[in-house]
């Protein structure tokens, strides 16, 4: 089996969870990996402090689709203030394969545009 | 099996020392030339022989090492001129292509172009002849056109006509080869329809030089770039040819040493061409070695190397068809195209196809290819782009081939 | 004879190649690197590593190479940003100093400077400190002011107090350390005072870096700027330290690849630091080689550096006197001096001087040294100028004086 | 005896020859080389269409001195018009020293400035 593409991964990017748009939403963000053009915005709902609900929408490769649907499973539910404390570490532990430098934007680019959507802090996570 | 393709008209691999190296124990595949090209041994020895044996300032040395490197770059710069047809003396050293375009668009732009100006470009431009272009328009209050691409990837004349008909159009700069599409443009004949019209035009060659024997004065555009490291060159250099009259009117970009003839307090007059338009201490190991780039090239014969890359692509193009699901961007006729092939994967992101091919050493680019406004009118986020040097044979696109069905698989 | 000089901290000319050389059957005397460096073997062999085993585009690759490349790139900035004691993020290549100092006056001066404002800079600038900031005024109506060099050859902090107090200044820029007069300015309080009076600091480190322990961070200058060939490292290649603040609030320089994020059809937005400033493939084999050049100096030690070349310089400047008719120019105490020492030899024109001296292989610079302006203030039309590196000893200094004797005797 | 600095050149540098202003005079001009900052001035009077008398001045190198002085001699009484035929050889070949491509614009700057004055044209001699 690949290292890299395993079958959840394959799983998540072929049906990538949360995937679309959130009408209304209370708050939103948008943004790129300069790198290879991919893109990638949110769309959250709150209630009471927390994220009700979430969508992820955008192009991409395997890596960064496959860890925007997997970390939404996370984001649901999660307090909002939360969101601003995640770091690069947590997404990359969470999808469990080895990401090189490369490929690390890819991974990224999901809490990227969380963070951006609920701190405005819009840099790359470290 | 094209046999053309399978029997090359080039051997010259093993004149480039990195293509000795393995990787994992198995060969380099190395199909990423329109990034940047591999470099003969004759490149990076003659700047190594310039650093043990010849380093010195340039210009203004008296002693026996100065004037050597005087002449070693002096030299450089004459047989970089003859090699594209050029004038010595109209022929400019900047950084890369990015500086050459952006010395056009500060110098000549903000002297010659005002607000209901248009500045014409093309959908197929490479960022670095699209933000020079963008910062003049915003800093003059010109307006930026764009000519259409077609859903085959070329221009159509009609349409640079009709632009130029309008009459606002003071400069149009068009890609001679695209680094996506790979088409190759009739700059000849637009470079003259746009001065019939009295404007200028500049051509971004980055990619023709390399691939395909160019003559400047039969192109007689006025402004003509491009760059030393994708042309067998080294990092750091560029070229600017211009139109003597057109140079000479211009003010100059950077100040500093070199550029000028007489510095006062308040004010300055400037050196002869090519020199005041280079600034601070030349690039002299890198004109070195671009000078050893086109001596090389030149033994080689331009003829022979498109004669070579096109027949390569040709088989390419073929070869493609057989992995299923591979749709290619661009010209279809290997005779309207370069050797640089852009493709798609059905239901591999280009990313991911890179990163899978790379595991059996292929190299390719996936992204936007700072191409960003032609993906968008071509409707994909990002490409795969598989480009060819004269050190490429049949075997790299058969590997690649190999890799993209074995890419395939993982995603099935 | 100081026994400190004739015994010298350093002895590292075999590390390099080029003492290797014999013109005439003499070994080279090599005292102009104030002009240019020599490289060191590890610098020269590291740029040909990168090209015969590493040589890819950077930044945008998914293959091995590329990310070789690129880890080759920035971790040559980030040893570059430490060595001078830098943050990795606002360290900017450039393709020289001069470069680097365009970048600003056009990058942060044509957004910041206007009519009745004031950029202030010095009698001992080199014409690539003095030609922006010349176009610059010219191009906004502000006004080019000068700091006095005294007869001794150093500034007055009274006179910068009194620009300052003039509340116009808005960018004083000037030399660390002066490649005419060796002076090394006191560049640190001089920023500071700048800063006080809430304007911007430029600092012209070019001979400094290679000469002299610097620390950016401690001198707290806005803008502090160099170049790779005079510190050991190739040409084509500066750096331009920056405020984070001031890099982030300017607008980019140059555009093209590499320093955007996303490119529209009208408009684009930047990349992050430092690549915002960094338009087009950039100089990769050179920051490899720059990289080499930093950790060479590094592990000499630049308080070595500065010992040998502080003691090499008090010698030259007795032994000079031994010569008759010599005059230095610029500070006498070698404390206050780097290794630069132009001098006039009377009744020789310093052109004659460097051709006569050259038969014994001596290399010296002679001219105006890139500052027609202090030339002007001291009121001569050129001088001769002997500059030292980590490679000279003391047996240079007496061929130099045994030459310029046999000089004098031809003009005698 | 040296090469490039023979007697008669030293001679010329120390004494240079018509060397000085010229005033009334009905021709100058004044120009630099760029590479050593040398520069050189001329005045000329005409009688006749014919060069009656000249003066250069300014600073340079024992090449450009003794350039000057030995072709001011060669100048006086010929016609103006003449100037403009002047290549560089013509300098090279009076000066009887073997001129490096460095020493070259010292040993050419008086022409140049000849040419300057005569016909307008400051470009270098070739
Ligand atoms: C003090 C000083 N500033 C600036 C420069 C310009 O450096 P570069 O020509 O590498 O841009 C030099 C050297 O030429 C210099 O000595
Ligand atoms: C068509 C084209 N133009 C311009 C460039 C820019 O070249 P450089 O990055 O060397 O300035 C490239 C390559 O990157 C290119 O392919």
């Amino acid at each position: 089996m690949d290292d890299l593409y395993r079958d959840y991964i394959l799983d998540h990017y072929k049906q990538p969870r949360n995937f679309g748009e959130l009408e209304p939403h209370d708050l939103e963000a948008h943004d790129h990996n300069p790198l290879c053009g991919d893109e990638m915005g949110v769309h959250i709902r709150v209630r009471d402090g927390k994220i009700a609900d979430l969508r992820f929408h955008g192009q991409g490769c395997a890596i960064s689709q496959a860890a925007a649907s997997i970390a939404s499973e996370e984001y649901v539910g999660m307090p909002v203030d939360d969101v601003g404390q995640l770091d690069a570490d947590w997404v990359i532990d969470l999808l469990g394969i080895p990401i090189s430098a490369t490929r690390r934007k890819c991974a990224l680019l999901n809490l990227k545009v969380m963070r951006g959507a609920t701190t405005g802090d819009a840099s790359w996570p470290e | 099996m094209a046999t053309s393709a399978t029997t090359p008209r080039l051997h010259v691999r093993s004149d480039f020392p990195i293509f000795a190296r393995e990787i994992d124990g198995r060969p380099l595949i190395y199909l990423d030339s329109a990034a940047t090209s591999q470099k003969p041994a004759a490149v990076i020895e003659a700047m190594d022989d310039y650093y043990r044996r010849h380093n010195a300032n340039i210009h203004r040395g008296v002693y026996t090492l100065a004037q050597e490197a005087t002449d070693l770059f002096e030299g450089a710069r004459e047989r970089v001129a003859a090699f594209t047809g050029a004038e010595t003396a109209t022929t400019i050293f900047t950084r890369n292509a990015t500086e050459a375009i952006n010395l056009v668009a500060y110098a000549w732009g903000r002297a010659n172009v005002g607000p209901g100006d248009v500045v014409l470009i093309t959908q197929m431009e490479h960022h670095s002849n699209i933000v020079p272009w963008q910062l003049l328009c915003q800093g003059t209050g010109a307006e930026l056109r764009y000519l259409d691409v077609s859903d085959e990837g070329t221009l159509s004349l009609d349409q640079l006509d009709a632009e130029l008909a309008g009459g606002r159009v003071k400069l149009a700069a068009f890609a001679h080869i695209s680094n996506v599409l790979g088409t190759i443009n009739p700059v000849a004949e637009m470079a003259s329809r746009v001065r019939a019209a009295g404007a200028l035009s500049l051509v971004d060659a980055s990619q023709a030089v390399p691939q395909i024997p160019v003559d400047v004065a039969a192109v007689g555009a006025d402004f003509y770039v491009w760059t030393g490291h994708k042309a067998l060159g080294p990092t750091g250099i560029g070229v600017l040819h211009g139109r003597r009259d057109v140079l000479e009117a211009m003010p100059p970009f950077l100040g500093g040493g070199d550029m000028i003839r007489v510095v006062d307090w308040q004010e300055s007059t400037w050196n002869d061409l090519p020199w005041k338009f280079e600034a601070g201490t030349s690039m002299i190991a890198e004109a070195v070695g671009l000078g050893a780039a086109v001596d090389y090239l030149g033994e080689l014969g331009m003829e022979n190397v498109r004669a070579h890359e096109r027949a390569l692509a040709a088989y390419a193009l073929e070869r493609l068809a057989d992995v299923g699901g591979v749709r290619v961007i661009g010209p279809p006729d290997p005779d309207e195209r370069g050797g640089v092939i852009s493709f798609e994967l059905e239901g591999v992101h280009p990313h991911d196809v890179a990163e899978l091919i790379n595991r059996q050493n292929v190299c390719v680019r996936a992204g936007h290819h700072c191409a960003m406004p032609l993906m968008r009118r071509l409707g994909v986020p990002a490409t795969a782009r598989a480009s060819l040097g004269p050190y490429n044979d049949a075997s790299d696109v058969d590997a690649l081939v190999e890799a993209l069905v074995n890419a395939k698989k993982v995603f099935a």
